[in-house]
């Protein structure tokens, strides 16, 4: 039987009827939480969970105290750049694609020929302007799951900081590039004559933002399901293909 | 620890010091002013009215302008901090004061009272336009809410009456001689400012928190008054300061009804109201609460509901039905306190031999210490009173009724005739406080012995396969296989 | 997806099905003749061996892109069956001249709200309703929003709207990008 | 037109008398911005004293069109729109859409995405369930008990935040599994999350439960009958306490919830009271749930392998063509869900949670219907506090639960 | 349906060569398909054969309109006739043969095939225009969706050749598939493209020393199934999943070539041309490919009065007041004269010259028009204005003469005409040069699309919508009357000449409710002939004519989705 009967009524308890009993143990608790919380430190550690000491109190003081957000945790974007400090970001405009905000706004432009640079760079499109207007951003994350080219990622640990108009929060390639730059193997602009040749394509190594590294990915027979002999609780790891 | 021994020596030192000091200080101005103006004087005479030299001048000062108002205000902010203390908050801790140094301290959260008070003040004070009409009894309405619960404190002695350079001074502004008369008329006034706000706001939301601000204080009105009677038929006497008595003398609640001796120092059972009169004093205590509009007794304001009866004030005036509902508290205490927890007496470890002793040769620390008693008391009260508040759901406008009417009035007047009818067998008062504690008894054993938790725990309760099909209706339970 | 109900439905009321297709998913569905709705609504719930008491919603689908579009609405209603542990969808397929469909409103209550929203949101009357009216929507609004052919960026400003100045319009206009 | 003129203020001067001996009703408003008005809902309230002769609930102040901005973007983008349905519960939402919308597509997601999934809801329902009993208690003025609700609420959120990256509005799970696997120590975490959940639900049990006042406020309050909640088409934690032991996690379990030993609470009464107790039973079945989950959860992929329905993982994406061309294809036009329908549903924090999903075969949604709790719980409302107090609808609206993001879509 | 007599039971039929069985259908031949049967006309290919049964084969190198190379090897299916594999585009129909497309050995050699194709394909997608269009990506994700097993790097190429003025190859994404050598050489018989080197070596490239400098080039970047070749104009402006399509014409010359008009927010990024074995085939000249451009550029967008210095832009209701006064005062005198625009469509022409007859009073009009330009043998035609022969229809159903521009001239420098009311801007002439000799014209109203020398001297300019913004119909040379569709709603304050008309027509004291140009159409065109049995409504194009991918629906206001707040996107680099 899947159903049990959860209903009760209190009022059929001598204490309950008389108010008082119940009332003071209600008090009691009340009383043991201010107790503990007036007469003990406050431990100001920001993750509140990990706490320790008598003091129950979970208030973090920002901005004094700040949480630091989790691995993962979807903040500010920021387009990454590469080695020579341009953007990564080759407008391929999925991002604005799978916005659902709708609040990406890209124009793509193309390297002259005549222009020294463009010999080695083989991705003759670059974006001339790229442009998240904050405001409409909801944080989805899909911009991110959206790229094909690593170049925009939301692992600032920050959140838009406040402006006083509208158009502040209209953040450009000057204001999101930043953070170090990233190459993968497999980037059109080391695979041409005159930088070294990937000696294997497969063998980069990608973190998804908070699931670790992704490990190759071949032909492969269909996954067993390992299961563990023991019994205490499995932890929960991360997710391995053998 | 650190954090410990600060607040444990505040508590211990610093509190108790300066109520000491505020009471030392109206001996001693109350005192210089009966010198200064010997006109009003008539004759030394404890236990009377301390009204005829000019000594209640320096009860208002201290005792109802400092004591009173200070500590309501302080309660403005104790408020929110204590309960953030019971929630898992910090509270109000943003306001900071003074040189750098200083800033670095939060003070907890006193500063806070300086910027609502300021904030207060110099908000916009805005008046509906629907209020227009009634723009004077919109205004009178937080006066009204206000004076009368201020009034309340002219006539709790906050010590007792001693002899300063010859003059007898009490801690009381006016000791007439109807005493607590006093307090249930005027007490009943403060309706007046709840439900003329409510309806001079001429909103909706407010009227409703008028009306049943003015129903419930109305009928708590009697249970008030009537949980007070016993006490009254007790000590034979409706005045506080013969109420509370003296300890020197043994009177009032100042006496043992058991008396023992450990180390000299003299212990036993005092015949406070709180023991003769338990059933008085809950009852006392529950109207109280309904007096001043708090939970759970708060559907005047309910704000979860209807917001309540200044829903349409801002500013000041806002301001004066908050500090009133706080006046309301300490002066609420201050008359338990007086009433039923033996007002400025320990009770214990030497009270009689203190007053004896002390009380003959430095009559103004004695009677300092004792108002520093009774401040202490009210403080106490102060806070369990906020406890209370922020533990406690609130009742609905019926159940409030019912309460009133059908329990606390019941009860009150079975008190009254059982009180009666045991001091009438007794007037030694032994009778009267055995029932007191064969009640404190029962209600401790009540609270003491938990009902376990039935089925509720879930998973280990409802037990894998052993359903309880039979406790489900019969539709729901063929309802399913 | 109770197959059981849609026998019954067919052998107690003859000729109020349609049409009983299977989806894709196995889920069985029954075709209602519109005026057979009330009757059909109430033996599905009064049946004892039915019993499809639990109500859950009601919604209309506009076929005017699929492939098969006409009627061009459906309304689809569905039931559950706490005894059967089934679920029942019914549908009811009205043209686009004539959207109206019997209210089951006094059969189960719940349906008031449901009807109220497809009226909102499709334009379907509900014949014998008690307050049809707009549920969502206000009541200015003109049309209905969810009809396929409603423009998915009609702006109605049946209200003067209030302008914003530094609304933000995109690169070029506020000096940005 | 003199005598005229003269005579109307005297008539109204009568009136005004004659007013004193007629009572009317009063109307008032609460809402939209009412303190205990969940999201943006009105209640306009007709009053006889303090008791309610009428209530008509009037929504649609939070309507976004949830359902049109759905049919113009492709099923994954829909997630964060479902979000905001019940963005209390936002993991309930994302993944049942995600279920039916598997459904549709005939697949079945791997183990360990299922018992993710499990965990997941079920954190977000104590996560709803400690919201919805604390702001019980809030609103009948015990503030302490909700901000203990709060405090239990924050760690969940915050364990939440570690597994999407979001606090509230989560967009977690895409069609065929999860977009990531859950984070290094989550477990642990979340274990340590439960305990402290645990004290602090005992806690508001003995400020709430045991309390005389708050079980007059709630006992015999807001009742409404089995037939009635059955025809309002009331589910979840409302149907249960009418008595009708109605779980779809139990009448048609779904993932991993056949192999979770818990069991489903039902009521009797149908009134405020039993409500929050099957919350508060809930939430203790749910404690076990994750506890469960979290012991018996395999390794393994969180995704389906099948490049058509999800995203191939990223170094296939940057390094080779192939990647990159299912990457676009996925991007730029949805995954292709079969044309076809269903209705799918699964049990969030309130009742069903029903799916109606069409499919004409391209990458965007034809249509979404979305049958939210909500909705009928307050379409019911009206019968539940008709005839009763003022100060009733106040816990009453909060026992149902109803919240503004699913009931007005 | 179809009896399904021979049914197969097994995928691979005995081998044994039956006998010729005699014709099922005598003219036709019939086969089966996947288990049904098709009868189809001798010589019909068997891919469009097996499309009309649900079997869609995938094929690269093929194209109906050219010579079959059969080199992509993507259309291998099983028949019958052969135990191995055949491609399906190059095997002729035979009686009775049996063919499976859906084969588990079908499957696996498209995967293969698809494997082959993809090795030295860059990782492009993200920079390539073809993306969202591109057939390797549809194939790939239809037939193959499986990772890649290629270790070790790809063979580079030339990224970035530049072929031509309007074409620009990347030798790296090319398949081989020839279709654009073949185009040269068979189509447009310039043969300027060709394969070299061998193996996996072998690539597209312009013969040496030439350029790909045909006026038919823009083709190839139509028939390139992949991103190799790519239209420089187009390049990088727009991602083809933002862009909506809508059948049209174009309106570059008189030969009425069927586009599709491919467009976001309001403005237009490209035609391609739309199959119409009457007038165009699939094919397209690179000068009306780009003929586009006036469509976003230069557009008179807002009503204005005065000349010269004096201009100043007007709500439309005061245009109207102050045309309709000073054209009512000389109504029906000789001092008027009208000038219409062959460029305009039927619709506006309708009403444009119904409004000239009969408020106007004019008896004979002057036909403007852009001047005659280059012309040859296969699409591009000298006469430029799209709708000569339909004004030459509405004129003479109206019952008004033609007379040339030069006749206009003349009158004008003699003085006789004092006012002139222009329906359409365009002249035959030196526009600077008619500008100043129509300058001595008291009273100048132009409706107009483009601000040329004459709307500058105009006293009132109307400003007019474009065809791709409203609903219309055009006459080609050969008296095809082809309808267009609206893509997006009119720029501005905008209006079809149609509607100017129609609303000065109003002032003028007609009532008329014409509400849109098939209102125009329906009341008018029966006075005219040759366009009153002409279907205005069924002969129109579908309004879903986009390829795969299907836009959001543009809103009421025009924006394009990916833009909602940025505004209509700007068109860059025209």
């Amino acid at each position: 039987m899947a159903y049990y009967q959860a209903t009760k009524d209190p009022t059929t308890d001598i204490r309950e009827r008389t108010y008082v009993p119940e009332l003071l143990h209600g008090l009691a608790v009340t009383i043991r939480h201010f107790m503990r919380n007036l007469f003990f430190p406050r431990d100001t550690n920001t993750d509140v969970l990990n706490r320790t000491g008598t003091s129950q109190i979970t208030t973090v003081s920002y901005p004094e105290e700040q949480v630091t957000y989790p691995p993962g945790y979807r903040g500010l974007h920021r387009l990454v750049p590469r080695e020579d400090g341009k953007p990564r970001c080759v407008a391929c405009y999925l991002c604005a694609t799978i916005c659902p905000a709708q609040c990406i706004h890209i124009e793509a432009g193309e390297y002259e020929t005549t222009d020294a640079s463009a010999d080695s760079r083989v991705i003759e499109k670059y974006p001339t302007s790229f442009v998240i207007d904050e405001l409409r951003c909801i944080v989805c994350g899909l911009c991110v799951e959206a790229c094909p080219k690593d170049a925009i990622r939301m692992d600032t640990g920050r959140h838009t900081p406040s402006e006083y108009t509208r158009s502040g929060f209209v953040w450009d390639i000057p204001r999101l590039l930043e953070g170090p730059p990233v190459n993968h193997p497999s980037d059109p602009w080391l695979k041409r004559p005159g930088s070294e040749r990937p000696a294997h394509a497969h063998l980069e190594k990608h973190a998804r933002i908070g699931e670790g590294l992704v490990p190759l990915k071949l032909p492969r027979p269909a996954h067993p399901v390992r299961t563990e002999v023991t019994s205490g609780p499995v932890p929960v790891t991360k997710f391995l293909r053998d | 620890m650190n954090r410990t021994l600060k607040i444990l020596s505040v508590a211990i030192l610093l509190v108790p010091g300066v109520l000491f000091g505020i009471s030392w200080a109206q001996y001693r101005v109350g005192g210089w002013l009966a010198e200064s103006c010997p006109v009003f004087h008539t004759q030394l005479q404890l236990c009377d009215t301390g009204g005829t030299s000019l000594a209640w001048v320096s009860a208002l000062l201290f005792h109802m302008l400092l004591f009173v108002m200070v500590l309501a205000t302080l309660l403005t902010v104790a408020e929110r901090k204590w309960s953030a203390f019971t929630q898992d908050r910090i509270g109000p801790e943003r306001a900071r004061i003074g040189p750098a140094w200083m800033r670095k301290h939060s003070f907890g959260g006193l500063p806070h009272v300086a910027a609502d008070a300021l904030k207060m003040i110099f908000k916009e004070n805005t008046r509906p336009k629907a209020a227009d009409r009634d723009r004077i009894l919109f205004w009178l309405g937080p006066v009204l809410a206000f004076a009368p619960v201020f009034a309340l404190a002219a006539v709790i002695p906050f010590g007792p009456t001693v002899p300063v350079n010859g003059y007898a001074i009490s801690a009381q502004v006016a000791n007439p001689n109807f005493g607590l008369l006093y307090v249930l008329a005027i007490a009943s006034l403060a309706v007046y400012g709840t439900s003329l706000a409510g309806w001079a706001s001429n909103s909706k939301f407010a009227l409703l928190g008028g009306v049943r601000a003015a129903s419930q204080m109305i009928s708590y009105e009697v249970a008030l008054g009537l949980s007070l009677v016993g006490m009254m038929v007790a000590f034979s006497t409706v005045q506080l300061p013969v109420l509370i008595g003296s300890a020197a003398a043994g009177t009032g609640q100042a006496q043992y009804l058991w008396q023992g001796s450990v180390l000299g120092l003299d212990f036993g059972v005092p015949a406070w109201g709180i023991f003769l009169q338990p059933l008085g004093f809950l009852l006392f205590f529950t109207a109280a609460f309904a007096e001043t509009k708090r939970a759970p007794f708060d559907v005047p304001e309910g704000e979860s509901e209807i917001i309540g009866y200044f829903l349409e004030y801002s500013g000041m005036k806002f301001g004066t039905f908050m500090i009133s509902e706080f006046i309301e508290v300490v002066v609420l205490s201050a008359l338990i306190t007086a009433i039923f927890l033996g007002g400025w007496h320990l009770g214990f470890a030497g009270d009689v031999a203190l007053a004896q002793g002390l009380g003959k040769s430095h009559p103004v620390l004695y009677g300092a210490f004792c108002g520093a008693v009774f401040a202490m008391k009210v403080v106490f009260l102060c806070w369990f009173q906020l406890i209370v508040r922020w533990t406690f759901p609130r009742f609905r406008y019926d159940q409030i009724m019912t309460l009133g009417w059908k329990v606390l009035l019941p009860l009150g007047l079975f008190n009254l005739f059982a009180s009666a009818a045991l001091v009438l067998l007794d007037p030694s008062l032994h009778w009267l406080a055995v029932a007191g504690l064969l009640e404190i008894a029962v209600l401790a054993g009540l609270t003491l012995t938990r009902k376990a938790p039935k089925s509720g725990s879930g998973h280990e309760a409802a037990g894998h396969g052993t359903p309880d099909v039979h406790a489900l209706p019969a539709a729901a339970a063929s309802a399913h296989h | 997806m109770s197959a059981f109900a849609l026998d019954r439905i067919t052998k107690v009321l003859p000729g109020a099905l349609l049409d009983r297709p299977v989806d894709r998913t196995g889920g069985h569905w029954g075709l209602v003749r519109p005026d057979t709705l009330p009757a059909v609504a109430q033996l599905v719930k009064s049946d004892p061996e039915l019993a499809f008491k639990l109500f859950l919603s009601i919604d209309a689908v506009d076929r005017l892109q699929l492939a098969d579009n006409t009627p061009r609405f459906e309304v689809v209603y569905f039931a559950y069956s706490v005894s059967r542990n089934e679920h029942l969808r019914l549908k009811v397929r009205v043209p686009e001249e004539r959207p109206e469909v019997p209210s089951l409103a006094h059969v189960y209550q719940g349906a008031n709200w449901w009807e109220r929203f497809v009226w909102d949101f499709y334009g379907i009357r509900f014949l014998g309703h008690p307050d049809l009216t707009r549920i969502l929507m206000y009541e200015e609004f003109k049309g209905h929003p969810l009809r396929k052919d409603y423009p998915l960026r009609g702006r109605q400003p049946l209200t003067p709207e209030r302008p914003v100045e530094d609304i933000f319009r995109g690169p070029g206009t506020s000096g940005v990008g | 037109m003199a005598d005229a003129k003269d005579t109307v203020p005297q008539q109204a001067e009568e009136g005004e008398l004659e007013a004193h001996l007629h009572t009317k009703r009063m109307l008032i408003n609460m809402g939209p911005s009412h303190p205990a008005m969940h999201g943006t809902v009105r209640t306009r309230v007709e009053l006889e004293g303090e008791t309610i002769v009428r209530a008509i609930p009037e929504i649609g102040f939070l309507h976004r069109g949830f359902q049109k901005s759905c049919e113009n973007v492709t099923w994954n983008q829909c997630l964060p729109y479902t979000d905001r349905l019940n963005y209390v519960s936002a993991l309930m939402n994302n993944f049942g859409f995600l279920k039916a919308v598997e459904m549709l597509c005939g697949i079945t997601i791997p183990e360990r995405a299922q018992y993710i999934r499990v965990i997941a809801s079920e954190l977000h329902r104590i996560h709803d369930h400690l919201t919805c009993v604390g702001s019980i208690g809030l609103e009948l003025g015990g503030f302490a008990p909700f901000l203990y609700a709060i405090e239990g609420r924050e760690l969940i959120m915050d364990r939440v935040t570690e597994l999407t990256g979001a606090r509230l509005t989560t967009s977690f799970g895409r069609v065929g599994g999860l977009n990531r696997d859950v984070p290094e120590g989550w477990a642990e975490r979340v274990l340590k999350t439960l305990d402290k959940c645990h004290e602090l639900i005992g806690e508001m049990d003995t400020l709430l439960t045991a309390n005389r006042i708050f079980v007059d406020r709630m006992q015999g309050v807001g009742v409404i009958t089995t037939e009635d909640a059955l025809d309002f088409g009331f589910t979840g934690p409302c149907l249960r306490a009418c008595g009708v032991p109605y779980d779809v996690r139990k009448a048609r379990p779904y993932w991993v919830y056949e192999r979770m030993a818990f069991d489903v609470p039902v009521g009797k009464n149908g009134d405020n009271f039993d409500r929050y107790l099957m919350r508060m039973e809930e939430l203790k079945q749910s404690e076990a749930i994750v506890r469960q989950g979290l012991k018996d959860i395999p390794p393994g992929p969180v995704i389906v392998d099948d490049w058509r329905i999800a995203l191939p993982p990223k170094s296939e994406v940057y390094g080779t063509i192939e990647g990159v061309i299912a990457h676009f294809k996925l991007v730029m036009e949805g995954v292709p869900v079969p044309a076809g329908e269903v209705y799918d549903s699964s049990e969030a924090a309130n009742g069903e949670l029903g799916w109606y999903l069409v499919s004409d075969g391209s990458g965007r949604p034809y249509k979404v219907h979305v049958r939210a709790p909500g909705f009928a719980l307050l379409s019911g409302l009206p019968r539940m506090v008709e005839g009763r107090m003022l100060a009733d609808l106040i816990p009453t609206f909060d026992t149902i639960n109803m919240i503004g993001g699913e009931v007005e879509q | 349906m179809s009896p399904k007599d021979n049914k197969p039971s097994s995928p691979p039929p005995p081998a044994a060569p039956p006998a010729k069985p005699a014709p099922k259908n005598p003219g036709f031949v019939t086969l089966n398909i996947d288990g049904k049967e098709v009868t189809a006309k001798p010589g019909t290919n068997l891919i469009t054969a097996a499309k009309t049964v649900g079997a869609d084969i995938p094929y690269y190198c093929w194209h109906h309109r050219l010579s079959i190379a059969a080199n992509c090897r993507m259309c291998l299916v099983e028949s019958s006739t052969s135990p191995k594999l055949v491609p399906a585009c190059q095997t002729a129909l035979q009686e009775g043969m049996s063919i499976r497309t859906d084969t588990e050995r079908v499957a696996e050699v498209r995967r293969s095939v698809m494997e082959f194709l993809l090795l030295n394909h860059p990782v492009d997608c993200a920079i390539c225009d073809q993306a969202g269009e591109c057939k390797l990506e549809d194939y790939y994700q239809r037939l193959d969706h499986k990772p890649s097993r290629l270790e070790g790097g790809k063979i580079l190429r030339n990224k970035r050749k530049v072929l031509g003025p309007l074409v620009v190859l990347d030798q790296e994404r090319c398949v081989q598939c020839t279709r654009c050598v073949r185009f040269m050489d068979e189509v447009a018989k310039e043969p300027q493209l060709g394969m070299f080197a061998r193996g996996s070596e072998e690539y597209i490239d312009v013969f040496p020393g030439q350029q790909l400098t045909s006026n038919y080039s823009g083709n190839v970047v139509d028939l390139c199934p992949v991103g190799a070749l790519l239209n420089r104009d187009f390049r990088f402006r727009a991602r083809s999943w933002f862009l909506s399509t809508v059948a049209s014409v174009c309106t570059g010359c008189s030969r009425g070539c069927n586009t599709y008009v491919d467009f976001m927010g309001q403005d237009v990024y490209r035609y391609r041309p739309r199959e119409n074995d009457a007038i165009n085939q699939s094919w397209m000249c690179d000068q009306g490919r780009l003929s586009y451009k006036p469509l976003n550029l230069a557009r008179v967008q807002a009503p204005s009065l005065g000349r010269a210095d004096d201009r100043r832009e007007v709500t439309a209701a005061e245009a109207l007041l102050r045309a309709t006064a000073q054209l009512k005062a000389m109504a029906g005198t000789a001092e008027l004269a009208v000038l219409v625009s062959p460029s305009c469509s039927n619709e506006d022409l309708l009403a444009g010259l119904t409004f000239a007859k009969d408020a106007l009073g004019v008896r004979h009009l002057y036909v403007g028009g852009r001047p005659d330009g280059a012309a040859d043998a296969l699409l591009m035609r000298a006469d430029k204005n799209p709708n000569r022969k339909g004004l030459a229809w509405v004129s003479a159903g109206l019952g008004l003469s033609l007379e040339p521009f030069a006749a206009l001239l003349k009158a004008v420098q003699a003085g006789t005409v004092k006012a002139l009311y222009v329906l359409g801007a365009e002249v035959p002439v030196d526009e600077a040069e008619a500008a100043r000799t129509l300058a001595q014209v008291e009273f100048i109203a132009v409706q107009a699309t483009n601000v040329t020398p004459l709307t500058e001297t105009a006293d009132v300019v109307l400003p007019t919508a474009t065809h791709v913004e409203d609903e219309g119909s055009f006459v080609q040379e050969d008296g095809v009357v082809q309808r267009v569709r609206r893509a997006f709603p009119p720029r501005g304050s905008t209006r079809g000449h149609w509607n100017w008309a129609v609303d000065i027509m109003r002032e003028f004291g007609f009532p008329l409710t014409y509400e849109s140009a098939r209102d125009v159409f329906r009341e008018l065109s029966p006075k005219v002939p040759e366009l009153a049995s002409f279907g205005w409504d069924s002969e129109a194009p579908p309004l879903k004519t986009q390829r795969g991918l299907q836009p959001l629906a543009t809103g009421a206001d025009g924006r394009p989705p990916g833009y909602r707040e940025f505004g209509a996107p700007r068109v860059r680099g025209i």
